[in-house]
């Protein structure tokens, strides 16, 4: 077998230098009834290389690929255009077949990448700290409210009806066991979220206040004065980013008075991935540093005084406090970071800045040109390369009827809040610098097109 | 995993200004192929940058009026510049393809460069977790095909797929038992843990709302079943057990354990990040346990990337599976279905709930499902016993100069344990793992399990040659000797490596975790 | 490229026994991460194999009775041990990506990772030279579209893409130049050659069946256009100048030149290696020239591959245009059509024949096009005016302690050129070659061109930032200043890299070519 | 520009020291009339990654891929599947963005894997020894007529009417430059090449005789008889493998006497990409070493008394003897002989028996099946996992009716001897470890559907 260097006459060596007659000997420890004789049943023998790639290639043609159709899926996953670079750097050896950097001195590479990275995440955010990576934004955002109540000692969240419903499920499934209290209700097809109306519900019970920027239906609101009415109370503002590239245009979080900044990375160097692996991004104020959940990565010197890097604050971490660390996590989104980083080098200050602008101008025209289509109208006020439209009809039974004719055109807010009547008709629409204006335009003929013949069908 | 000096960061002995600095001779501080490389921002500018975009059509801004008015302080560096930074840092790592990276409990094994194509397939990389499922019936035919393959070789009938590493498996598995004791009305609330268990296992529990008390080890290194009988109760919601053990051993009286946590009302966690010395030798199954996590970056070879991303599934016994978390994937006829919020309600509601946005990790399921196939059944159980074969061969190799405190009670697992019993006064196993660096190796786990001195555990895995483990083991004794000979220089170990020792305590005491712009790091100061 | 001591091969100093053999103080020989690599014949076995296969069907043989009955000799690696086993190699390689690489002449620029990507696009890589050229029109378009970019860039009205590397390629002009001359029935001999030509101009018009003469240079490192004119007449088929000059400069008198041979009826070769430094600011195509090759590998960023592939397409003239090679690609209407020997026959009748299998080098075609596209019209000439301005400021930032020969005449194009004039007595351009190895850079060109006493030829290139050359500047004053106060150390150079200097006299007198298993080779001796 | 790293402001302050006003005085010696002002016409300017890539998508779907149909091209260019890791490799920017290795102690790299290339090769061939790769197999095949040239100071070469009539062709248009004489004739639709027929060809001018083995239309022949009468005119043998892989199966041509052994090494590691760039192998007897072409890579020590590789007996090459040189050959085919290197690791010696035997196995039954067909005959008696159909009809007309129907169904004899009459009715058609039984069931089918309606045709 190709990835298994011992030969028959290497297996005998070893097994006589060992003394054991065989290999069964060595699994002298398991108990007769719980061995298994002969080979796994139920399941095919080793296969070629060429026979696996043909195998996935099969499969992966039964899927249709975001490059081969006009494509407008956001909600939480961005679909941008990574440099190849990016992906040749990845799959460098010393990258890709290397451990969490446990010994530092021959671990300088991601050490120093970690540092690039965490001090890139909180000036994006506008903290001003950051860690070396979550599993992605949704587990990063629990993670956030867990270090609330750690800081304030106190149970209730409050979630923005415009936060992901996929991180408001986590938050739920994980509080249902934590005994925290979540308050949360589903957003509203209006044009403004719930940023002002979450005011009224902070007391000093809160331990925090949730809100997504932009938020799930592509909405931007200033946090501001919530962050005053959350302090006022003494309870944290966590602000959730699901679209760093958003940051290039906007205000950050932590200039609006964020104590917590988390966010999905994806955005940047990683891709789509049907939903992972992702990487959370984990930013703070210098004085929870020690409260932060997951790795991080610090300055300091060798023994000849040079600049090197380590692995620090490890008594936050469960392999040093065991129950009583921060957070269980212990793998996180190293290669995932790395891919973050790299493509935020790439991109620079600059960079990143025409991206966001190239998203958001493309993003308007779109919208124009959707609102042009009789019954279209769009949601949104305000909105960075994500809008919600208003439908005549249930948005999930277009979207399905568009993916028939290879047009991917959103995310059916049925899809995300299977219960709410209200939000039935919306279809939300993501624009980047990956959509074309053919693409637009096949979106609007075709959803005109689907339209007519619903009405006609209806008037009939 | 590894931890410095019984988890205490080190600190090198000699961070004194410029002393002992060797010199390199060298004028720019490079030394030939080894080359230092600043961080970004000291060689990156705001208006640099390594990409082209078309033009923007002209549009007004439709941003709330929240337009950013500040620099965001991010630098961009040419294409070019941004190969050259990266190449140059990877240069400064160890990691597998270079050499035998025997960390202990995290099977450093092979990457298989096929998989690393099979995932980038763009009807897998380039498709969206919210697709109309019919856009995606490739995606959900792997991740059903990998949940089959998971739950035959563990011979249980359900597995989870989204949790995105092995701790967040772990919290899947725990969820799932106390969402299956109250659905009994059954409010336990301590989940016992052996000492010898990884620190995930004893946090996951806290972060599940349980508390965690130890259960003793025998001296044979195996889970003490008297005293855990004896600690069983009404208020034990179960045990998290890990087996193979993390002293490298395999649990022989797991069915019995498991049978005393069933009979006191209790569940049976088992940690599976030893998956790969068994599998196809052993189905977890059969022993008895309800909810197990499978590490697809260990036992499965996805690369470890540096620190992840990983992949966690969890197979399920007959008990737990109803509890088992959205989403998953569900085969009607010739079609894949997958259980959401919004196709659940009906059929699934005793499930605990999401618990991560989205469906587990894509990349990570071709690639595992990939090693998988290559290896077939017949290649994966030949995958098990050559990692064992290996551990032994290491720890015979190994035991007349290295003290093996389990060693005279049978074989191995996939790893060999060793101690610094015998060691010079004032050496320890950080030296050795030091010393070990200049040799050309990544140093083993060490100081885990804390049951043991000063503990070296040695995972050879099975995609390492005897010829590589012969030149590791004559390395290995080299060191040893000196160690015991009391040999001075490896207290200056490595020498040789990119960085001398770093001084971690300084780290710790006044964190830098990022970059500052001189002026303000020094207005910090 | 480059040479030693004068085209000499070294010796170094020290090979004695064990002499100064400076304790690495490891038992494995490794230093940390610079890791010691075996042959694979050492480490690999006949059995041992890296790949898997289907099973074969059962049949008899049809091999004419000759089976092969005795073993080949090769040895097989697992797929770990061959990531291993290459990735350790390629790490006692300096490549560009790690650092300036200013070999003059070789145009060591960033390579782009997109041109990568889309030359393995299944469209271009899995296509077969002789499929329907119905099933291929992308591909021809891909050649037909990088010709069009090469004519309008040069100014040149035809274009032969075949050629396979710059040498090739000039071979590929000469003989056109001969075939056109034959067809005026014009038998000429001779080709003349300025003295600072590269190996492969004299060498190439030699493989033509042509005699070699060389033309002298004046003390500004030009063409000696007077000699040259006297030189000429009815038995000199053309000369071949390399503009820019391997001197680093522009032939000002080159379009006198061209109007010299046209008028003494002989053809005008120009080696195009240089054109990196004018593309876009100049059509050689406007000097009167008649063939000139294209480095694809050079001016256009193809990877060099540690020597190859290249590509060396042609561009001509209208009088040599007719005699150009086969195949090539014309664009009929909306469709692509390959002129081979099966289309030729009527419509191509002077084509000198085919130089090659096939139709030339695709892989390169498809990256060196994606590069042109990339920087368009307005970034070519930003290339050349970067290359050259970098060329620059190194040679005003060196020359007060290197010698400049050519410095005092004027700015020199994309590369700067110095002497060892001033080092002390024993210090050679090789000392100070191999103490820059040391540093972390790869050495200039050395000793070549041949005009120049220990000849040091530094191209940067565009793709190095100001940053870059300043620490490069920095490293080589330091080493320029030891080699002029006779530091001896320097002899010792370099001493941080995989090996100390290797004894080349040793090798070509007692070539060892392959690896013999030890008791062949003892046997041999 | 993202590849280029100088900033404006970076370069006034390069210009500053330099002490020029602008660019255009670093130009100076241009002569006015030959300066371009403003950018170039007629092309366009930069494009992003992006664009580039999709420019590229484009072009690329306008080809039909062999992995997309049923494909039995070769005659030449073999398509064989190449581990994934071969491909890893090679893209280490340490191999990929390497110069030849003109400095030995930072370049052991890919001077060790030259070592090593070289002894595969050789022991592959069966000859002495191998040098560092050449362009591809023609043109090493010409450097071989010239070093016999060399060697035995005669112009005459015999050349096999089975060698690869492009290799012909190469050999041919040198030769008329040279003032070389060459002996060939087209191949015959029949069993037998021509290897017994050269015998009579043979004088004491003849400086070599060319073989290909197997040959153009797949025959292998045994050359022992004719290296024997080569060898007693002092002439040499030059045999030309266009298939490495048929010598894991094969008796290899040093064993049956041949000087110099050279061939295409695209098989392995490389694959088709459209014609090249490919690797040419070249192998000769120890005593002509000092004669080869090329570079060649030799074992020495270094200062240390490690044992170390370099660059060797470069005065036969053109950067030492310039017009003296045994070639002009500079650049060669590094990078693909580092591909096959490496799949050549991978295979070993069991790998490449085993598949060669695969791709034996595949092609004879492959040619059982078509020799079904009515109307078609397997021409050859011997082959490896290539041969020739005689069909009833002229087989371009079929091989471009099938391609219609998505079928690459091999290469028509006609393609490469447009003026053979006698040879259009053949179609050669190759078998590799990549053919499936399916593939060749589709040909079948579709082979005898043409025919027989042809025959209709012919009949009505
Ligand atoms: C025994 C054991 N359990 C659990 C884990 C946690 O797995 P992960 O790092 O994937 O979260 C590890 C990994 O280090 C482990 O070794
Ligand atoms: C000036 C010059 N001419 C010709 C060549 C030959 O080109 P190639 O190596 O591609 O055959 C070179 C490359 O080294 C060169 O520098």
């Amino acid at each position: 077998m190709r990835y298994l260097p011992l030969e028959p006459a290497d297996r005998q060596a070893m097994l006589a230098k060992i003394g054991a007659p065989d290999i069964d000997a060595l699994f002298a420890d398991v108990p007769e009834e719980a061995r298994l004789d002969g080979p796994i049943r139920d399941l095919p023998n080793h296969a070629s290389e060429m026979a696996v790639d043909a195998a996935f290639r099969k499969m992966a043609r039964k899927n249709s690929a975001a490059a081969d159709m006009p494509f407008f899926l956001g909600c939480g996953a961005y679909r941008h255009h990574v440099p190849a670079s990016v992906d040749h750097l990845i799959q460098r050896g010393e990258f890709l077949t290397a451990y969490t950097p446990y010994q530092p001195e021959i671990a300088q590479g991601t050490l120093q990448m970690l540092f690039e990275f965490q001090t890139q995440v909180a000036r994006l955010f506008g903290t001003d700290v950051a860690n070396a990576s979550m599993y992605d934004g949704s587990t990063a955002c629990w993670e956030a409210i867990v270090m609330a109540r750690r800081i304030t000692k106190r149970g209730k969240a409050i979630l923005s009806s415009g936060l992901h419903p996929h991180y408001v499920s986590v938050a739920k499934t994980m509080a249902r066991f934590t005994r925290d209290q979540i308050v949360h209700s589903a957003p509203e097809l209006a044009a403004e979220g719930d940023t002002d109306g979450l005011l009224d519900r902070i007391d000093d019970d809160t331990s925090c206040v949730v809100v997504q920027y932009p938020d799930i239906l592509g909405r931007i609101a200033d946090m501001s004065a919530l962050a005053d009415k959350v302090h006022a109370h003494k309870a944290l503002l966590i602000a959730v980013v699901t679209e760093p590239v958003a940051l290039g245009a906007l205000t950050p979080p932590g200039e609006m008075g964020a104590d917590i900044v988390v966010g999905e990375g994806q955005s940047l160097g990683v891709g789509l991935n049907f939903g992972g692996p992702y990487v959370g991004l984990f930013g703070c104020s210098q004085k929870y540093v020690r409260q932060m959940p997951g790795r991080l990565c610090g300055e300091t010197q060798d023994a000849e005084g040079k600049r090197g890097y380590v692995l620090t604050l490890s008594t936050r971490e469960q392999h040093i406090r065991r129950e009583k660390a921060t957070s269980n996590i212990c793998t996180n989104s190293g290669l995932c970071a790395l891919a973050f980083s790299i493509h935020m080098t790439l991109l620079g200050e600059a960079g990143l800045r025409e991206l966001a602008a190239l998203n958001h101008a493309k993003a308007v025209c779109a919208a124009d040109r959707l609102a042009q289509i009789p019954g279209v109208e769009i949601v949104n006020e305000s909105f960075f390369n994500e809008f919600t439209l208003s439908l005549p009809l249930r948005a999930r039974r277009i979207v399905r009827k568009l993916a028939d004719d290879r047009i991917l055109s959103g995310v059916s807010l049925n899809r995300l809040y299977p219960g709410e009547a209200g939000l039935a008709n919306g279809l939300v629409v993501a624009v980047t610098e990956t959509t074309s204006d053919k693409d637009v335009e096949i979106l609007a003929a075709a959803l005109q097109s689907v339209l007519e013949s619903a009405g006609e069908e209806v008037s009939v | 995993m590894s931890m410095n000096n019984q988890g205490g960061p080190t600190r090198p002995d000699a961070v004194r200004d410029n002393a002992e600095k060797p010199a390199t001779g060298t004028f720019t501080g490079n030394r030939a192929l080894m080359l230092e490389e600043p961080l970004i921002f000291e060689i990156g500018a705001a208006e640099e940058t390594g990409v082209d975009f078309d033009e923007a059509p002209e549009t007004e801004s439709r941003l709330g009026g929240l337009e950013r008015n500040r620099p965001i302080g991010l630098v961009g560096l040419s294409e070019p510049e941004t190969v050259r930074h990266y190449t140059r840092l990877s240069r400064m790592n160890y990691a597998i393809d270079l050499g035998l990276f025997p960390l202990g409990s995290c099977t450093m094994k092979h990457n298989p460069r096929l998989n690393e194509r099979v995932a980038r397939m763009k009807g897998f990389a380039d498709i969206h977790p919210l697709q109309p499922v019919d856009s995606v019936q490739g995606a959900l035919e792997v991740v059903h095909r990998l949940g089959e393959w998971l739950c035959t070789l563990t011979g249980m009938p359900a597995v989870a797929m989204s949790p995105k590493a092995g701790a967040h498996g772990e919290l899947c598995g725990i969820l799932a038992i106390r969402s299956a004791l109250e659905a009994r009305g059954d409010a336990r609330e301590v989940i016992l843990v052996p000492e010898s268990a990884h620190g995930t296992n004893p946090a996951t529990a806290a972060f599940a709302g349980y508390r965690v008390e130890d259960i003793p080890a025998t001296p044979e290194g195996r889970v003490d079943l008297a005293a855990l009988e004896e600690r069983l109760g009404p208020d034990v919601a179960g045990v998290m057990i890990t087996n193979p053990n993390t002293c490298g051993l395999f649990e022989p009286d797991m069915k019995r354990i498991s049978d005393a946590v069933h009979a006191a009302g209790g569940l049976v966690y088992c940690d599976g990040a030893n998956f790969n010395a068994i599998v196809g030798r052993v189905r977890p199954g059969d022993l008895g346990i309800d909810a197990m996590h499978i590490n697809l970056h260990k036992t499965f070879s996805t690369p470890h990337g540096g620190g992840g991303p990983g992949s966690g599934p969890v197979v399920f016994s007959e008990v737990l599976a109803p509890f088992a978390p959205l989403p998953f994937v569900e085969k009607q006829d010739d079609h894949y279905v997958l259980i959401e919020e919004e196709t659940a309600e009906d059929h699934h509601e005793s499930s605990f709930g999401r618990m991560v946005a989205f469906h587990g990790q894509m990349g990570m399921f071709t690639r595992a499902l990939a090693y998988m196939m290559s290896h077939g059944a017949d290649g994966l159980k030949q995958v098990a016993e050559d990692a064992v074969l290996n551990a032994n061969y290491l720890l015979r190799s190994l035991e007349d100069v290295l003290d093996a405190p389990f060693g005279g009670s049978g074989p191995c697992m996939h790893e060999a344990l060793f101690s610094d019993k015998g060691f010079a006064e004032g050496f320890s196993t950080l030296d050795l793992a030091k010393t070990l660096i200049d040799e050309g190796y990544h140093p083993m786990t060490m100081y885990f399990p804390l049951v043991v001195h000063g503990a070296m555990l040695v995972e050879p895995t099975e995609t390492e040659s005897k010829a590589a483990l012969d030149e590791f083991i004559g390395a290995l004794r080299s060191v040893v000797e000196r160690a015991k000979a009391g040999d001075e220089t490896m207290h200056a170990a490595p020498v040789h490596a990119p960085r001398r020792r770093l001084d971690e305590t300084g780290a710790a005491r006044k964190p830098i975790l990022v970059w500052k712009e001189p002026e303000q790091a020094e207005a910090a100061e």
